[in-house]
């Protein structure tokens, strides 16, 4: 998506959406397939009443930067989410949005969006914390960064380690994330915004 | 191979320190460098250590101070507010000789500042901080993998010199995650034993660990000495760089830490666009490697110092080449971090600026 | 009439107010307000006693009553 | 009856978690700042902890201190600006832990300021570590086995150990965690601004508070925690009048 074989990638939400572990898990499946990584998370009072974001670089090369002012790919699980990084996407580049939060269209012609009701595919499992799984989904079947497998993989690692007795639910959000998002393309929008 | 860990900053910095044979840490939660404690808390018990929450930075570089003096690897850590509080101590701990590794994650400053990452301790690091003529060996790595060694290596330092070392590192080294080899621990240096610790005269004569040298009336005079010329020894010791394309390189970027991860890749940038670019990055400024610089200057037009602060590496970069080239200047305090466009905008600039010598148009 | 007002877009979603309604007559939304929380409101508006005990109890002073009528008490309004 | 924002509490929404009991104890400042009428001659002083943006919500002067030191900044001030109202608003770890010194000797001197101490036995700014009054056995980032395994110590009880000291003239603790207990609290700190408009010399009042979020508790779990133990380890009442 940029000249280098760098993914820039930020995930943006309010706290308690699992904004943190929703990086953790990209970084992790990028570790498995061998590739560079790096990740960044807001923290402390910035993090507090405000917008919550991680930032995860995915990279062939050595990754020089580990911030992102330019992401190639936004995921926002809310409103204030949207509004805040919507602008920053690089052309070209991907948003992909909780549409379950988020009462309006989109107000970009240049990049792909991809709308996942996050939100309502959690509550119809019965557990608010998993919508942030369920965008994971999306970004795995949208962007092709990174392996089926390797999600999964990096998801059962790592709620062996937290919470073992969560890790079907997540698996079951990821799967429905993947199924139930709609890709629109730049090309393809002629309206902007509903 | 060794065993590929994905672990933020502050995390592996607590690996690296346990592994090292670090077992007493005393701490004060400051934000960017809670994991520290918070791992610590645990993983010291693990290990047979100790971890006391400190009720404040003061304390705990003073529980260092005797951590210390008793033989114990010891390590302390905080963010700048909290480092500024440290200062009396570990001007008493340099004064002492005692072996300690102080961890410095910045944040922007003066004052409280903000929690975002910057570089603005840098004098405080490496000129001094609290009172009296003393230095800290300043260790700044760069990427996780540098922060796992180079933690590994401060506890040789540390013992090897009787000395202090810092690890000046910043919010987003803290907070950034990234795979790193968790290498074992092998020291690197022929440590000398400690027969100045304090545990007990039996079978041998008492030992005073002092700071107070009030008589004869050239006592501390001659302690003075007798740092400096271990100063000297370290300098001519100690020597820690990075150099990224410089055989050929026309402009010279100086950087350290973080910001030195944002060069890289700028100069990377640049070579594409057939800019001789190169960097030169201290992964420790105290020492400074100014013969580094020195040779490098040789050959190079211009020089450009990236840093997150309004200007305090540089300083060290015009001694180092003795003002023979034109320094550039890109460097904000409070939290700017510089990015990669930023620099091949500067690179850019000084290339083309090449043929009129010493009309560097630094920002400072 | 005195009037009182839940001020949605204040509500961080706590429920302590819900706690300690005497009448038991607060209860949070089942949608989320702007910033992604369910937020108090009356369920039974009628038997409200206009006690303020709800407002206390809000660590975000998202609820307020107004009273216009003559006897009104003034005691906690500003200076 | 009519019930509002204070005069003296800016209308922003605080960045305070869901249940944190900080915004109740704001509501109870302003509103005793409000009723004595000395909101313009008020100068408050912000610590550091989660009301390090206390500056945000407060509209009266207020200076932002080093972490611990305000009682210490408060003094200065004091005796500089003997007919300004001085009070402090400190957390647990600013006030209890790093500037235990300060709220010592300021409450020994007798230092005529109001000190408004929260106590919601954990660190919440910097992530949920132990504080000087976090409880026995109770868990926090830094004391995962529960305090007291590792040689923590206990929690620090400041009322008790103030009460020892000629110097305070009013020391009283309330808690914010049932409507009753907000009620005392509000004639709490009320008084101890009295104290200080009279002369008396330093006022403290200890405000036990919710903090679902580092407790890892819902709102109203941390509200039966305040009642059902901090209660029992801190007693509710007043320590000092005169």
């Amino acid at each position: 998506m940029s000249q280098t074989s760098e993914t820039r990638i930020i995930i943006a939400g309010f706290g308690g959406q699992g904004v943190v572990l929703t990086g953790n898990l990209v970084a992790r499946a990028a570790l498995i397939e061998g590739k560079n990584v790096t990740g960044m998370v807001a923290y402390g009072a910035e993090m507090r009443g405000g917008t919550a974001f991680a930032a995860v670089i995915v990279s062939d090369e050595e990754i020089a930067c580990p911030f992102v002012e330019v992401p190639d790919v936004a995921i926002v699980l809310n409103q204030p989410s949207l509004d805040k990084f919507e602008p920053d996407v690089a052309a070209g580049g991907l948003l992909l949005v909780n549409s379950s939060l988020v009462k309006r269209g989109p107000r970009r012609k240049d990049i792909d969006y991809v709308w996942v009701p996050a939100t309502d595919i959690a509550q119809s499992l019965g557990n608010l914390k998993v919508a942030n799984l369920a965008a994971l989904g999306a970004f795995v079947r949208h962007t092709g960064l990174i392996g089926r497998k390797s999600i999964e993989k990096a998801v059962e690692e790592l709620f062996s380690m937290k919470n073992p007795a969560m890790t079907a639910v997540n698996l079951a959000a990821l799967n429905a994330g993947m199924e139930q998002s709609r890709l629109e393309k730049a090309a393809s929008k002629l309206q902007a915004g509903k | 191979m060794a065993e590929k860990v994905l672990f933020k900053g502050n995390e592996l910095l607590v690996e690296a320190a346990i592994e090292a044979g670090c077992r007493f840490y005393a701490g004060y939660p400051i934000t960017p460098q809670n994991e520290v404690p918070e791992r610590m808390s645990w993983r010291m018990p693990q290990a047979g250590g100790v971890f006391i929450q400190a009720e404040s930075e003061i304390a705990a570089i003073n529980m260092i101070f005797g951590a210390s003096a008793a033989g114990a690897r010891c390590m302390t850590s905080s963010s700048s507010p909290g480092i500024s509080l440290k200062q009396e101590g570990i001007s008493y701990i340099a004064a002492a000789e005692l072996p300690c590794v102080i961890v410095n994650m910045q944040r922007g400053g003066p004052g409280l500042g903000n929690i975002r990452a910057a570089q603005g301790d840098y004098f405080q690091a490496v000129k001094g901080g609290g009172h009296g003529d003393y230095r800290l060996i300043v260790l700044t790595p760069a990427t996780l993998q540098e922060l796992y060694d180079l933690t590994l290596n401060a506890f040789d330092y540390a013992d090897y010199y009787r000395n202090p070392v810092m690890i000046l590192g910043d919010g987003i080294l803290g907070q950034m995650a990234e795979p790193a080899e968790k290498h074992p621990y092998h020291p690197i240096l022929d440590l000398p034993p400690k027969d100045y610790i304090l545990d007990g005269c039996k079978g041998r004569n008492s030992r005073v660990v002092r700071t107070l040298f009030l008589h004869p009336a050239d006592g501390l005079m001659k302690h003075n000495l007798h740092l400096q010329e271990k100063y000297a020894r370290i300098q001519r010791e100690l020597s820690l760089v990075e150099q990224y394309q410089t055989d050929d390189a026309e402009v010279i970027i100086a950087a350290y830490g973080i910001s030195g991860r944002a060069a890289k890749g700028a100069v990377k940038a640049a070579r594409r666009e057939g800019i001789k670019a190169g960097l030169i990055r201290p992964l420790c400024v105290w020492p400074f490697p100014s013969d580094v610089y020195r040779r490098a200057a040789e050959r190079a037009k211009s020089f450009l110092v990236v840093e997150m602060s309004h200007g305090q590496f540089v300083e060290d970069v015009k001694l180092a080449i003795e003002c023979r080239r034109p320094v550039a200047f890109l460097g904000k305090g409070g939290g700017w971090y510089p990015s990669q466009e930023e620099i091949v905008e500067q690179i850019r600039r000084l290339a083309n600026e090449k043929s009129k010598p010493s009309t560097a148009r630094g920002k400072r | 009439m005195p009037q009182i007002r839940f001020f949605a877009e204040r509500c961080k979603g706590c429920g302590l107010c819900v706690l300690v309604c005497p009448q038991r007559i607060i209860a949070m939304s089942e949608e989320l307000n702007e910033l992604g929380n369910p937020f108090a409101g009356l369920t039974e508006p009628a038997r409200c006693t206009y006690c303020a005990t709800c407002g206390r109890m809000c660590p975000d002073l998202a609820i307020e009553i107004e009273d216009d009528s003559p006897s009104a008490d003034n005691s906690t309004s500003s200076e | 009856m009519e019930f509002h924002r204070p005069r003296t509490l800016k209308n922003v929404l605080t960045h305070y978690c869901p249940g944190c009991g900080h915004g109740i104890v704001h509501r109870l400042v302003a509103e005793a700042i409000d009723e004595l009428g000395i909101r313009e001659r008020t100068i408050g002083t912000a610590p550091v902890g989660c009301a390090v943006l206390f500056y945000n919500y407060f509209d009266c002067d207020i200076i932002e201190c080093a972490h611990g030191r305000p009682p210490a900044v408060a003094t200065g001030m004091k005796r500089m600006l003997p007919d300004r109202i001085i009070f402090t608003y400190q957390g647990d770890g600013d006030l209890a832990a790093i500037g235990t010194t300060e709220t010592i000797h300021a409450a020994n001197r007798g230092e005529n300021i109001t000190v408004i101490f929260v106590n919601n036995a954990i660190y919440g700014m910097t992530g949920g570590q132990m504080a000087p009054t976090t409880i026995k056995g109770q868990w926090s980032t830094t004391t995962p086995e529960g305090r007291g395994k590792h040689g923590e110590g206990g929690p620090i009880r400041i009322c008790e150990m103030l009460s020892a000291l000629d110097g305070p003239s009013y020391l009283e603790r309330v808690a914010v965690s049932s409507p009753k207990d907000i009620l005392r609290a509000k004639k709490a700190v009320k008084k101890a601004f009295e104290k200080q408009i009279a002369g008396k010399g330093f006022s403290l009042v200890e405000v036990l508070s919710m903090c679902p979020t580092d407790w890892k508790l819902t709102p109203a779990q941390a509200v039966d925690f305040v009642n059902e133990k901090m209660k029992a380890v801190f007693p509710l009442g007043v320590f000092r009048d005169r």
